[in-house]
């Protein structure tokens, strides 16, 4: 197998896989979302890399635009008043290092003995292409996917929206935690 | 377009249901409880129409195919649904009078991705139709959030944490698993597979085997199941504990002896090895349990191990005898988490001990229990006989000789743990003598469900023949 | 074609049914209905042993409906000379045991409704001829034990002794529900042997039926059989009380209640003696002449171990049950002499076995019902109160210890001179001598509870039996004596069966027709 | 009517009575009639026998008429049946006439018992006769062995009669205990015949081995049931049944069963010399060492019963010397005369209510009919010339002489001697001497009692001049020789009478009587079966009981133990932490890879 | 580059996001592990997609990123209801439901 070198990949692999490490291990959950913001833009350059500049641009709108915000705004809300940062657990992080390990490991070995290389990469699917297998192809699978988008949202939001007398009682009482939405109704 | 809506008219009926209870409480006015009769209907109606109507056929790209495989799947999980959804309702109107309509509308969401997913061939629409039936149940799973009696840990939003960390990891492993697959067989549908098949297939196929096996709540994937059961809602419990599994194990049919058939060298092997690892996880780690809840969730990953002991045969037999597996099981475990619910809610307490005095308090109840623990158990003239002994038999002709005898084994600490509950409620006298209150709906639901296993029991031909033609049907299409 | 048979399991499950619908406060009628359903499936036993054709022999009274055809699973029913005898003793203690459990006060309802499944799956073991179907009423006859012992049984302590004291911390030995559930678990893992036993049966007889017509032809490959043999005597073996898997019998026994008991230990303990012989010997005869010093080995162990450990027992439900272990040892041996005289021996002594040990624990149970305790030690005289009572135990006694003129004479008789036929001819020694030192226990016992000074203090009024007790040690005790002095009344049935089996497997009989001495 | 239908007759009338008393209970509770069914039963067995015996006299043929009753394998394993021949019709004769003198005896012996205790004695003695008419009658020895067995149970069921002493119960169940131990011997002869013949007939003619084997088997019940050494302990103490039971039971016919069966298996003993040897030194053996403890009793009815058990070895030891018929005749004449001796015996004790030889003395005058009829029955034991005991003994002792067996006949000579001088003992003690206080208050039984002491003197005076005919009936040669053993025994008998006069006379005391009661006292045999069966059975027993329960049921509650520990400690691994979850489903991914990949 | 080399950078992420699920205590930073995790997947997919052609692998990361969204969405909300059962995210605080 040939090892061709890539400057493009050889600066983009060490960034996404240094951040994706700095996103497990940081203590300050912020910068671990920060890291993490920095590892899907360093995908979306190496989806770029690969020519699949909708993607590119999807992974930002959506992943750095969307995911990375509202992780932000999670932990914002959940973060403890005194302000204390969580730190990264190191119980157990043996048994995950190997595991995770072991599973790289693994994997890189199939890899390396299925040896995949096509070395021409083929053409690429444009924009238009993707659309019109969308809606023929995947049809169905594209208004499933609406129904899950909306199944989440429902979900989402029953699961956060407090209306439950009992709750909103007790709450009053004192017995439960002061939250950030205090009481809807 | 015609093909498409004769093919998809029973999901997009539930799936129309589900916004419609939606709409109907956005337009207030209408009683939680009046919607979920309504909800049961709609499913009894959609049910109905199933016999009268015949989806099959398929859509253009053979994306979907649809059959008596599908139909099959598609009224276990009807009858599911609305055995489930008559159980919830009194407890929903009771506990979470605010939230009901969107207890039911992401009840059938989720239906609505279970029903899609027998039929799939293609890997995106698979794998959508499989979130669709997941997502909700993290939702519906940490249900109780803060409410319930004061004395009972509130464990809801734990029930849902954790089966949405372990289903998360379990996605997130589907996905990489198919990028392999489909990243080598170049192309989506599933009958792609065989042909290109490459060790990084194999590898891809093990974790979405993986993936699915933690909707089955197959060992080792099956660490969720006894702390949701504990957590989330009994009545939703007894859902989760049978549709996404029969959900699940449709998945996992479709994708190994539909789409990796003939690689059956490969795939069988792991299935053996989670089947075995279920059987003798499941009713060991069964054994200590004090809470019903959890007892019957580790026997649920019991139950799981031997229905992939039919898949593992990977034979036509074994598919109809894991077909009839999994829809006797619906009525079984159902009815048995939604005595253990009616129970519950009188004394007050899931544990094994809290059940004492059941038969003298509701001997209806408490028999009923009795026959649904031991259809669980597999003795005779109740269905779960004949379930664990054609499984069995397809096992053994398909030459799992071993399997058969550890699951058998096996099964004897099942008896144990089974009879436990048996000898709280027929032997020990409880304190409480008032019957048990149970709602009109729930006892329904108890009812229909005594009915099929003894039922079943009694005549399990009818069944027999109907899952036999559904798996020749699936077995010929592929 | 008649429905005798399809009628007499049928009866029992009816009458269950009917018990449903009896209103809990009409005790009488309850008790009415189960001893009719009981009655009839008596009645229905003589029937098919007046219409059984000796002369003919074989399988007679043929039933058949499919049930799952596709797997070969067929409900067939017909009876030969074995089930027409266990039939008739089936019938004897089940009418007697509804009467035996006459003055049973709790939850009366649920009992009889599982005496009578119990029995009806009983009846149904005894003439299927379909090896699914057989097993079926196997579990439906051995399943609702767990509920009559666990709900009406009795409990006791058993001292925490030996190097597994610390499993008491777990169990709670000698209560009901630690007894109901060892049997029940014990039993059940026999299942799970015979349930393999069946599906390599199933697997290998090329038909892929169960139809145990069909597999008694069948020439099974000798390794499949050495495979099949040790699971199916084993498997039935626990439920016969085979060495060491006897341990639920005296805890078993000694828990539940009377009509349990009598039915357990005189009709149960059967079955699985019964499987042994007519699955394990007749369909894989050839591993099971191999195997047949083994099971005689075992056998005799039972005999002679059984009695010692009933010798050494000082409450009078574990003698009886511990007698049980002993004289299943003697059935075993029986059947594993694999000649005539051996067969019609074990199936005799099944009978008389059933009848005997049934009016033992009707006996104790209105021993127990009276005086309210168990321990031999405490009692003493009781001859003088209840001299009826005294008189029919000592005829379970003799027949016991095998005097001639009771049923177990003849049954002991025929074992061991079957087993001094047969190629181990010592076999007999030991069981003899497990007769004598049964003749020490009971008559121990007997001594200990009726002989003596008359009672006194709270004993003093015990009361002999009443009207409804009359019955079962009656009807149990003149069969005894009847049996005893009339043996073909019973052996000329069995014997025809024998014949019949033993005639189909010419490399056995000429292994078993080795004169030793 | 038929010979074999006579014979049926005789032998089941008793077990119809005993039947019709057991199932019509008030039959049996009101006493008086119970006894009643049951003498009619006895005398309809007499009559026939007696009638069976005319038509022998009248010179009809053996009959043997048998059925099936055990079938094996389409043929018949074993039969019952009826056989009349020169050996069962005068049994037959013995028994039933013994056995209705001692029911009319009874009847006015034990009417001081309870109506329910009185009818259930009859309903016993109907029982039992109806057992030993089935060993006299079989016609092979599985029915004899039957027989035997329902002998062996009525007897338990007699001398337990008083159940409510504990000594009398442990007595019973000691006796059948013991019998049951030497039956075992039985059945093994039994099952070794059967395996070597395919039948149980005393006809057959195996080899010389298995002959050996089975009249060795047969002779170890044979030493149990005729109380020979080292199995007689039982027959002391079973003297705690009514006297009347002592009289037929321990004196007239059940132990006599254990000679009947060699006299009928004679063809089978003829062919194994070795096991005769053994039985001449038993008998010998038996016959001293009774008489010697005889001497030393206290207990009336322990003197009759050691003197039972040496006249036992008398016939054992005629036996063992291949002269059956010698055997015969001996336990004919002696049936009769122990009969007498005994229901004489229970005639005294009825009088003083005691059964210790101190409580009596100078009955003679007391009581002069029951005086006669015992001195005459102790005559004829000691074998005084011209009483029936006479003729029987010398008859034995004659057949040692012609074959040459020296030391047993010196042993049984010395014994003659013993016989004489302790029968003289009881009589001298008993009826002559000083009136005790008990003895004063005694008064002559009434008829009902001395009626059959009066029957019953008549054979014991005479049955000894019926050998000649005895011997014809077996086909045996009999012929009275006057050779040294007629002397010698007759000189014995008067010679032992003499010393008991001179000893006993003067209120003495026997030579060696210390030794011999110190022996008695302290029964070395008794304590060894007693230490058998404390230590050996009871040990063994509750071990077994101890392994059962602690072992064997504790390694099942261990195997649940651990699995329910397994369940427990397995527990641990779900931890409840999510982490952890999802480490595992990270395992198991990495598993299935490998089985994946590694396939 | 070639298509190994992308292939298992996308396996070094999948394992550190591996890791940080299994090691990490705060509800939120498993989220974000599991983000790795989807990521990588897409990773593989791109690169599928890249040399092997065709429109399926990169209509498959679109699929993939609407469920990861989904997904995020209702843990996010999990993870909000878990705070105010505990006051904290950290989930080892939800442990509760163990025996």
């Amino acid at each position: 197998m040939n090892f061709e070198f890539d400057l493009g990949f050889s600066i983009i692999a060490p960034i996404i896989v240094v951040s994706a490490l700095f996103v497990v291990r940081a203590k300050n959950l912020i910068h671990a979302v920060l890291w993490l913001g920095a590892t899907l833009l360093g995908t979306a350059a190496l989806y770029a890399r690969l020519n699949a500049p909708f993607l590119a641009g999807v992974q930002v709108l959506t992943y750095v635009g969307g995911v990375v915000t509202l992780m932000i705004f999670g932990v914002m809300v959940t973060r403890r008043h005194d302000g204390i940062d969580a730190e990264a657990s190191s119980e157990g992080s043996e048994r995950g290092l190997i595991f995770a390990s072991a599973f790289f490991v693994l994997l890189s070995v199939v890899t390396w003995k299925t040896a995949p290389s096509i070395p021409n990469p083929a053409p690429i699917a444009t924009s238009a292409q993707l659309a019109r297998v969308l809606l023929d192809y995947y049809l169905i699978a594209f208004e499933a996917l609406s129904l899950l988008l909306l199944a989440a949202i429902v979900g989402a939001v029953v699961l956060v929206r407090r209306k439950d007398p009992e709750a909103v009682t007790k709450l009053r009482q004192g017995s439960a935690l002061p939250l950030i939405n205090e009481v809807e109704s | 377009m015609n093909a498409w809506l004769q093919v998809f008219s029973l999901d997009f009926a539930v799936a129309g249901a589900a916004i419609l209870i939606l709409a109907l409480d956005a337009m207030g006015g209408i009683s939680g409880r009046v919607l979920g009769w309504f909800t049961a209907a709609l499913l009894g109606a959609v049910l109905v129409a199933s016999f009268f109507f015949d989806p099959s056929g398929s859509v253009p790209h053979g994306v979907y195919v649809a059959g008596a495989w599908v139909l099959f799947f598609k009224r276990v999980f009807l009858v599911a649904g609305i055995l489930a959804v008559l159980g919830s309702l009194d407890w929903l109107s009771e506990r979470t009078p605010r939230r009901q309509a969107e207890y039911y509308a992401l009840m059938l969401f989720s239906l609505t991705g279970m029903m899609v997913v027998p039929g799939a061939r293609d890997w995106v629409l698979l794998l959508v139709a499989f979130e669709l039936m997941g997502i909700p149940l993290y939702v519906l799973a940490a249900w109780a959030k803060t409410d319930g009696p004061a004395d009972e840990p509130k464990v809801g939003p734990e029930a849902g944490m954790k089966l949405f960390v372990t289903g998360a990891a379990s996605s997130a492993f589907t996905l990489f698993g198919l990028a392999l697959v489909i990243g080598e067989t170049g192309s989506t549908a599933l009958s792609a597979l065989p042909a290109q098949a490459t060790m990084l297939t194999h590898v891809g196929m093990m974790m979405v085997i993986a993936g699915m096996g933690f909707k089955l709540g197959a060992v080792p994937f099956h660490m969720w199941v006894p702390d949701t059961y504990q957590g989330a809602p009994t009545p939703f419990v007894a859902f989760l504990s049978v549709a996404p599994k029969a959900g699940g194990l449709a998945a996992l049919t479709v994708v190994t002896l539909s789409g990796w058939g003939t690689q059956q060298t490969f795939w069988a092997p792991a299935i053996a090895v989670i089947a075995a690892a279920s059987m003798v996880v499941g009713n060991i780690f069964a054994l200590p349990q004090t809470d019903v809840r959890r007892l019957l969730g580790f026997s649920g990953v019991a139950q799981i191990g031997y229905v992939l002991v039919a898949l593992g045969a990977g034979s036509q037999e074994g598919v109809a005898m894991a077909l009839f597996f999994i829809a006797t099981y619906v009525f079984t475990n159902l009815g048995a988490f939604l005595v253990v619910h009616a129970a519950a809610q009188s004394s007050g307490g899931h544990e094994t001990a809290k059940l004492a005095g059941l038969s003298r308090r509701s001997p209806w109840l408490g028999a009923s229990l009795l026959v649904f623990l031991l259809s669980l158990a597999g003795i005779p003239f109740v269905v779960g006989f004949w379930a664990k002994l054609f499984v069995f038999m397809a096992a053994w002709r398909a030459g799992l000789g071993g399997l058969v005898v550890l699951g058998l084994v096996v099964a004897v600490f099942g008896l144990f743990y089974y009879l436990s509950v048996a000898r709280s409620t027929f032997m020990s006298e409880g304190t409480a003598q008032e019957p048990i209150r149970a709602g009109l709906a729930l006892k329904l639901s108890i009812a229909v469900c005594l009915a099929a296993v003894v039922g079943l029991g009694l005549w399990p031909k009818p069944l027999v023949d109907e899952a036999n033609r559904a798996a020749s049907a699936f077995m010929q299409r592929h | 074609m008649s429905h005798l048979l399809a009628i007499t399991i049928a009866a029992p499950a009816i009458a269950g049914a009917l018990l449903l619908l009896v209103p809990s406060s009409a005790r009488l009628a309850m008790r009415v209905v189960s001893l009719i359903g009981a009655v009839i499936s008596l009645v229905t036993a003589i029937l098919v042993a007046t219409q059984y054709d000796r002369a003919q022999g074989g399988l007679q009274l043929l039933e058949t409906v499919p049930l799952v055809p596709s797997l070969g699973i067929h409900l067939k029913l017909a009876v030969d000379g074995w089930g027409v005898a266990l039939l008739l003793l089936t019938g004897i203690i089940i009418v007697a045991g509804v009467l035996a459990s006459w003055t049973v006060a709790r939850r009366d309802k649920e009992f009889f409704l599982l005496l009578l499944v119990l029995v009806a799956g009983v009846f149904g073991v005894f003439v299927a001829q379909d090896l699914f179907i057989f097993f079926l009423f196997y579990e439906i006859a051995v399943l609702p034990m767990y509920l009559l012992i666990g709900i009406w049984g009795a409990s006791h302590k058993v001292p925490a002794e030996g190097p597994f004291t610390f499993t008491w911390k777990r169990f709670d030995v000698g209560s009901k529900e630690y007894a109901a559930m060892k049997l029940t678990l014990m039993l059940l893992v026999g299942s799970a042997a015979i349930l393999v036993a069946m599906f390599l049966l199933w697997a290998n007889s090329g038909a892929r039926t169960f139809d145990m017509q069909v597999l008694e032809q069948t020439k099974f490959p000798i390794a499949v059989q050495h495979v099949v043999f040790p699971l199916v005597w084993l498997g039935f073996g626990t439920l016969a009380g085979v060495f060491p898997f006897h341990t639920w019998s005296p805890d078993g026994h000694a828990s539940a209640p009377t009509a349990v008991s009598m039915l357990h230990a005189g009709v149960l303990m059967k079955l699985g003696a019964f499987g042994v012989l007519r699955i394990g010997m007749v369909l894989v005869p050839d591993a099971a002449a191999w195997w047949a010093p083994i099971v005689g080995a075992v056998a005799i162990v039972n005999v002679l171990y059984g009695a010692l450990c009933a010798a050494s027992q000082k409450d009078l439900k574990y003698i009886i049950a511990y007698s049980s272990v002993s004289h299943m040892g003697v059935v075993m041996l029986g059947i594993a002499t694999m000649n005539a005289a051996g067969w019609n021996g074990a199936v005799y002594q099944m009978v008389a076995h059933g009848i005997m040990t049934g009016l033992f624990f009707a006996l104790v149970g209105l021993v127990y019902e009276r005086a309210h305790t168990r321990a031999i030690a405490k009692m003493g005289g009781f001859a003088h109160t209840m001299p009826v009572v005294a008189g029919f135990f000592t005829l379970a006694c003799l027949s016991s210890l095998g005097l001639p003129g009771t049923a177990g004479f003849v049954a002991e008789f025929m074992v061991f001179a079957g087993a001094a036929k047969g190629s181990n001819w010592w076999w007999a020694v030991p069981g003899v001598l497990g007769a004598f030192v049964t003749a020490v226990y009971v008559l121990r016992a007997c001594k200990a509870i009726f002989w003596g000074p008359p009672p006194q203090g709270e004993f003093a009024h015990l009361e002999d039996v009443r009207r409804t007790e009359w019955a079962a040690p009656l009807v149990l005790g003149t069969l005894l004596v009847v049996f005893g002095f009339w043996p073909r009344l019973l052996l000329d049935f069995i014997d025809v069966a024998s014949q019949g089996y033993l005639g189909r497997l010419p490399v056995v009989v000429a292994l078993a027709q080795v004169v030793s001495p | 009517m038929s010979p074999s239908n006579l014979a049926i007759i005789a032998t089941v009338a008793p077990a119809v009575a005993a039947l019709l008393l057991l199932v019509v209970a008030p039959l049996r509770h009101k006493g008086a009639p119970a006894a009643w069914v049951t003498l009619l039963g006895s005398l309809v067995s007499l009559g026939s026998a007696i009638m069976l015996l005319l038509g022998r006299v009248d010179g009809g043929a053996d009959v043997r008429v048998t059925t099936p009753w055990i079938q094996e394998g389409s043929r018949a394993m074993a039969e019952i049946g009826v056989l009349i021949d020169g050996v069962s019709v005068p049994m037959l004769i013995i028994v039933c006439l013994v056995a209705l003198c001692v029911q009319l005896f009874s009847v006015a012996y034990m009417h001081d018992e309870p109506p329910r205790a009185y009818g259930r004695y009859f309903t016993l003695h109907a029982m039992f006769l109806f057992s030993m008419n089935i060993v006299v009658v079989s016609p092979n020895l599985l029915q004899l062995f039957a027989g035997w067995e329902l002998v062996g149970l009525t007897s338990y069921l007699l001398i337990g009669f008083y159940f409510a002493k504990p000594s009398a119960a442990q007595a019973a169940v000691k006796a059948f205990w013991m019998t049951k131990l030497a039956d075992m011997g039985f059945l093994f002869g039994l099952l070794v015949l059967f395996v070597a013949t395919g039948s149980f007939e005393w006809t057959s003619t195996p080899s010389a081995q298995v002959a050996t084997w089975v009249t060795a088997l047969l002779f170890v019940a044979v030493i149990g049931k005729s109380a020979q050494f080292p199995l007689h302990i039982w027959l002391p103490d079973a003297m705690e049944g009514p006297t009347p039971v002592s009289a037929l039971l321990h004196a007239a016919t059940m132990v006599a069963a254990g000679v009947f069966l060699v006299v009928r298996a004679d063809p089978l003993f003829a062919q194994a010399p070795e096991t005769r040897e053994v039985m001449l030194w038993v008998g010998t053996v038996t016959a001293v060492f009774a008489a010697g403890l005889a001497l030393v009793q206290k207990d009336i009815k322990k003197v009759l019963a050691f003197s039972t058990a040496s006249q036992l070895g008398y016939m054992v030891a005629a036996l063992g010397a291949g002269q059956a018929f010698a055997g015969f005749f001996h336990l004919g004449t002696h049936a009769f005369f122990k009969a007498l001796l005994f229901l004489a015996a229970g005639s005294v004790i009825h009088a003083v209510h005691s059964n210790s030889l101190e409580d009596m003395g100078g009955l003679r005058k007391k009581m002069p009919l029951t005086t006669a009829a015992f001195v005459i029955g102790a005559l004829s034991l000691a074998g005084v010339p011209g009483f029936a005991g006479f003729f029987s003994k010398d008859l034995v002792l004659g057949s040692l002489e012609g074959k040459g067996h020296w030391i047993p006949w010196t042993l049984l000579m010395g014994s003659a001697f013993l016989t004489a001088f302790y029968m003289g003992r009881v009589v001298i003690k008993a009826f002559w001497g000083n009136e005790s206080e008990k003895s004063s208050h005694a008064h002559e039984s009434g008829l009902a009692m001395t009626g059959p002491l009066m029957v019953l003197a008549i054979p014991s005076l005479a049955s000894g001049f019926l050998g000649g005919w005895l011997a014809s009936q077996v086909k045996a040669e009999y012929h009275v020789h006057l050779g040294l053993t007629p002397i010698v025994a007759s000189s014995m008998a008067i010679l032992g009478i003499v010393a008991a006069v001179v000893v006993f006379g003067r209120g003495g005391k026997a030579p060696f009587a210390g030794v011999l009661e110190k022996l008695d006292t302290f029964s070395l045999v008794d304590r060894t079966w007693a230490s058998g069966y404390r230590i050996g059975l009871l040990g063994i027993a509750s071990l077994a009981g101890w392994i059962d329960r602690y072992l064997i049921d504790g390694l099942m509650n261990f195997t649940g133990w651990a699995t329910l520990e397994g369940g427990a400690s397995a527990r641990k691994l779900q931890t409840g932490l999510v982490r952890d979850y999802a480490l595992m489903v990270v395992v198991g991914v990495v598993v299935l890879v490998l089985i994946g990949v590694l396939r | 580059m070639t298509l190994t080399s992308c292939l298992i950078l996308a396996a070094a992420v999948m394992a550190i996001g591996l890791y940080g699920l299994v090691t990490r205590k705060q509800a939120v930073a498993m989220l974000l592990s599991v983000e790795l995790m989807a990521n990588a997947a897409n990773m593989v997919f791109a690169a599928y997609g890249h040399f092997r052609g065709g429109p399926s692998a990169q209509v498959f990361v679109l699929f993939a990123l609407a469920i990861t969204v989904a997904e995020v969405a209702v843990g996010l909300a999990l993870v909000m209801l878990l705070y105010r059962r505990h006051g904290d995210t950290t989930v080892d605080l939800a442990s509760e439901a163990r025996q």
